[in-house]
């Protein structure tokens, strides 16, 4: 396999990309009917729905925080969502997966507000192809505002990587499995905080640079696109959208005229 | 796990269905709007979502290679798989919903078998060591009531629209399952002492008894199941029979044109 | 297996029987001293034991109605009551069959005089040969009687079906597993209400009526067999007996000497 | 899970006990009346029900073909398993039963192997690959105190009468189990000082401690376990045994002549 | 396997020990910094961890006794503490042997002081060479008067066997596999009583007596071992040591200087 | 789960680190005194005890036959398992620990696995048939904080003292486990702002945000980890970086003189 090259002279990567190239994404808020806020991506081939529910109170009892909300994040593969069919059942990938979002998500929540409740997040992947992870965490953070949880920002995600030696960015399928590094981000515009990080490969240092650089980039413009689906989900709100500094609040006044 | 249905809510229902009302306008024995999309996932080898009212349904379907049973050697294998997922209604919880589950899986796997829909000795590469093994896996994502018929619909446009992967396993052209009916189940409530058709949650929350009949092309039965903790008189069973030949041929009649 | 033919040119099936005869059915009541009803059935060669205990308190609480008792059938195959011997641990199989067989008792146990308790029903396959459920419900709702559990009714169940094209009765193992189609029933005689209905297979609409017709017929005689069961282990009502109408006010009266 | 008795019943039971005696009259050394049917079952290749007392136990052989275990390639397998299902007293909740199931379980096992009863050498076909497995189930119906030696001994009866069905599998005609010992265990349980033989439900929850031991027909011993949160002296330990010799070939009487 | 010879002509086993030799014992008490009581025991090449945390409410609280304090001791063995990895999770072995072991320790717990409390017990089986329930069970003991639980008398224990038709105490791993019979034993020194007792193989009566005596000399010999142990760990009462008479006394005393 | 820790205790350790000091007078980027001791367990084809501060872990290794991967037919396999038991600590409920232990496990079979340190082809004995199976078990034996690097630091310790057992199968002699890379972890956390190398249990009870950086010998990055719920900002990332080089190198050298 390692002789496959996933760049070709002209720099182009096998699906068209440029190096610094996201794939298509869209996102569309409010698309379920039961859960209290919902989203759902499509990320390139990923297909990701996401539903949250909360802030409810936390059964069993022991798990309840007195002062805060918990986030108990669900991820997910359905079986039909990799080439091989996955088996029913949370394996130890879904489970470590479940822990970083949560965490992620944990971080943005302002959860002082609802002690001993919990906001339960579901992300299902209908399909994926690489970058599920930072999908659904994207998707999720729109499925909280949806819901009209309070939040200090949308999170966008997105990963850089390696591939032929090469910095690139947002790995698809093929570039995972055969690509030399993989460098999921979470990060938040507001704060500049980094709320999800994983990496595995090879990187040095100044390669590490280059890579969290590229995807800080792409969280920016992941993160106009989670705007434009909420303002797209309530578009009374529309003409707030040009104001960019408001961005935040607005998804806040929308949790309000969602209610 | 019946929801919680505040009792004026249930007084309402129980005064439309007496004047054969329903409340989201229906007639009792009217089916509700649906939608068929397919092809919606690229890694399973035929997909289906299904929109019926507000229940929304993923199926997907995949085809690998597996040993057969020892003692259908010859046959190759189907699997169903439902999950209710706490994302479709807060009120499901897994541990509780398991039962329900499992009955919502073998009643779809029962209609699918028993009409003989998928020709199984077609799936078999080599007798008593390699066969095609069907999975049909059905994920729900919205739940607004009547899963069996939803399931079942989802399941029936996901295999009609399936390939086996023959290619990527070196064994020729990809081809379509080898498929010869047309099952369709349909389920009814009683609430009251009505019969009503495809119900939506609020009424499965309300009904004393479930009805499912699943019926083949021919207007022939191919599997039925009764559930909830009330019961029907036989009359109400034959009236349901008869509502379920008309409806089936309707509803297949948009699957072959979804 | 298609050309094995199950009724022969004098219209008798494999075993001998006429198209709408019964397997030999046997019912004794009060056959355990721990639970606080039992009953043994042999049907043909299915041998099955239930045991009822309650009502009692429910645990865990969330499962307690305010306004009724719930039912808990637990139908169990023994490992070795098949050909092939079962595994231990209930089966999906065994998960729906104690669903349905619930289902069918809770509408005649008169739950609502025993608020927030459970009633627990043991239906133990000892050996097993076409028609399990059918006779489990059967004795199942005679052990309820035999515990006292106020009923409406006993509830007889027996199967019709289809082979060689033709309707019968009752189908033994060989008939089920090479039969064209299945319809176990549940009938209660005093109200004429189907508890239990499952149907696989291929019946036209005649045939099906035909079927459960014959369901229904052997379903009264049925009938009879739980009642002498329970006459029989309560012999100080034996008088009674004659007095068809007052069957199921018997079974009450039982209840009341038993105690 | 012990349970939970009245004070004024354990004084009872610790005074008659003072005197020698017994609520059910038998003296402290003593067995109860015990009967025993085989051959109850006919999907298994052999059965048996034992009614000790009230407890009523049924066990059921099933043998198959089966891989046997890499370091034992040329033996038989024996798996023993005893379920304590909630039919056979209201205390047997199941999560809480487990450990009790296996350990019971484990010493039946422990007497049939330790005895080598069975020949596992004659029950292999070919070497590394097929040999006969026997499994052994045991079910209680109805408990009433000392499942450890009902259970033995309808495993004993289970596997004297047992067949092994060899012409199903193609492999000539059906053979008895190929056995030569005859096993048998008997339990005490110690109360208050004073050492009682095959107790009861009610006499269990009271106890002490539990001694089970298991002999041979030539009045060896085989296997023992000490059971329950008391303990024994080393004379008590020696007076079980010699109970035990006594007790055993009646037993094995019975189930000779059953 | 059966003509390979366990004792030679010198009356030796394999490795060298006279039939009444025990393997080398070294125990160590007081190793764990977060357990409440603990004791590390290298037995032949038997390498046991034990840890006992409580008394502590216990959860759930059905379990709760109102008279005295429960013990839960969890025996559990590594996966690579045998030849073959042995998998996660704990077997039904090691479910028995968790049940003898804890029946053995509340038999010397005066438990009647902690109502309603749990005391656990962890043993951690490092490497196993045969005994390890004998081996855990004298460890444990120790442990628990490290935790300063109070005890009737420490509990040694050890088994005795048959090799070559000839009794010997402490069968190691070949003379497990291939002899003819084991019988492990727990001995409360103070009271002459046998808290633990199990046998399996073939014994005639006289065997079993002469067994019983030889495990129970040995197990007055590891008495002394496991004083040691606490001696050494709470030196300042050292000068008490030569009172036998008082050494149960000691470890009460041990246990009031180890709060 | 956080282990609840009193608000006074937490004020402490935040006016420490405020003025850089840490309770136990370490440096805020300093590492534990360590100690490792290699080949403690017979069974076990190679061990490591590693002591770190007061945390306590036994690694052990098992090597055996095995089939491989499909997709991987001619490599060896690396199956690493992390038990949290409750030996270690009172808060280590086996339920509540077990997502826990997952994320420790897969981070260090994270750092094994991308840095390349076990050449994984040299483990293939006949391709899509037999290979070396490599079973990394992990056991916690004292916590007392920063079991990731614990467990790695044992895992290197004890994968590079491991042989491969071929004599025992016929397959040779004995060799040592085919290594190149020597890759190191080291675990930050950040409390208030300060970021701290080698977090006790009480600093990780206290702590924001979480983050393990494992490195190769070459100053490269093989795996990294954020955990908790708090976050970092980049250039506490990259400092964590360059102190994770300077501290790598110190500990492989106490493995390599270990």
């Amino acid at each position: 396999m390692e002789d496959i090259k996933l760049i070709d002279d002209e720099g182009k990567r096998k699906d068209g990309r440029a190096p610094d190239d996201l794939r298509d994404i869209r996102i569309k808020a409010g698309v379920l009917q039961n859960a209290d806020g919902s989203a759902y991506i499509e990320w390139g081939k990923n297909k990701i729905m996401v539903g949250v529910y909360g802030p409810r109170e936390v059964f069993p009892k022991h798990l309840q925080r007195p002062d805060r909300a918990i986030v108990q994040v669900n991820y997910s593969m359905s079986a039909f969502s990799v080439d091989q069919r996955k088996k029913p059942g949370q394996g130890r990938r879904e489970n470590e997966i479940s822990k970083i979002i949560s965490e992620a998500l944990e971080k943005i929540i302002i959860s002082n507000q609802f002690p001993r409740t919990s906001i339960d997040v579901f992300i299902e992947v209908l399909e994926a192809s690489a970058g599920t992870r930072c999908a659904g965490l994207t998707a999720a953070s729109v499925a909280l505002a949806d819901a009209g949880i309070p939040i200090i920002d949308l999170v966008p995600s997105c990963a850089a990587g390696k591939i032929d030696g090469q910095i690139v960015l947002d790995l698809d399928k093929i570039e995972d499995n055969i690509g030399e590094a993989d460098l999921p981000v979470g990060y938040v515009p507001k704060t500049g905080e980094v709320v999800l990080l994983q990496m595995d490969g090879h990187f040095t240092p100044e390669e590490f640079e280059k890579a969290f650089g590229m995807a800080k980039e792409a969280c920016l413009h992941i993160h106009k696109l989670q705007r434009e689906a909420l303002i797209a989900r309530y578009p009374l709100e529309a003409g707030d959208e040009n104001d960019g500094e408001n961005a935040d609040g607005n998804v806040d006044d929308n949790r309000g005229a969602s209610q | 796990m019946k929801e919680i249905i505040p009792e004026l809510k249930i007084e309402h229902i129980k005064r439309l269905a007496a004047g054969g009302n329903r409340a989201d306008g229906r007639s009792l024995g009217q089916f509700r709007e649906m939608s068929i999309e397919r092809d919606v996932i690229g890694t399973a080898e035929g997909s289906a979502r299904v929109k019926l009212g507000k229940t929304d349904i993923l199926v997907g379907v995949k085809i690998e290679l597996g040993a057969p049973y020892p003692n259908h050697p010859d046959e190759g294998m189907l699997k169903t798989t439902l999950e209710l997922r706490q994302i479709a209604h807060h009120s499901f919880d897994p541990g509780q919903m398991k039962n329900r589950a499992i009955e919502l899986s073998r009643v779809v796997d029962r209609g699918v078998r028993e009409s003989r829909m998928i020709d199984m000795k077609k799936l078999c590469i080599e007798p008593g060591k390699k066969v095609w093994m069907v999975y049909l896996d059905i994920q729900v994502l919205d739940y607004d009531g009547n899963l069996f018929d939803a399931a079942t619909i989802g399941s029936i446009a996901t295999l009609t629209g399936a390939r086996v992967p023959a290619s990527a396993f070196g064994l020729g052209e990809d081809f379509p399952l080898p498929l010869s009916e047309m099952p369709i189940s349909t389920t009814f409530v009683k609430i009251d002492g009505h019969i009503m058709l495809d119900p939506t949650a609020t009424e499965e929350a309300v009904a004393d008894a479930r009805l499912t009949v699943t019926m083949d092309s021919q207007g022939n039965l191919r599997a039925m199941q009764k559930g909830l903790s009330g019961a029907f008189y036989y009359e109400e069973i034959t009236t349901a029979i008869e509502n379920s030949i008309k409806t089936g041929n309707s509803i297949r009649e948009i699957i072959r044109s979804g």
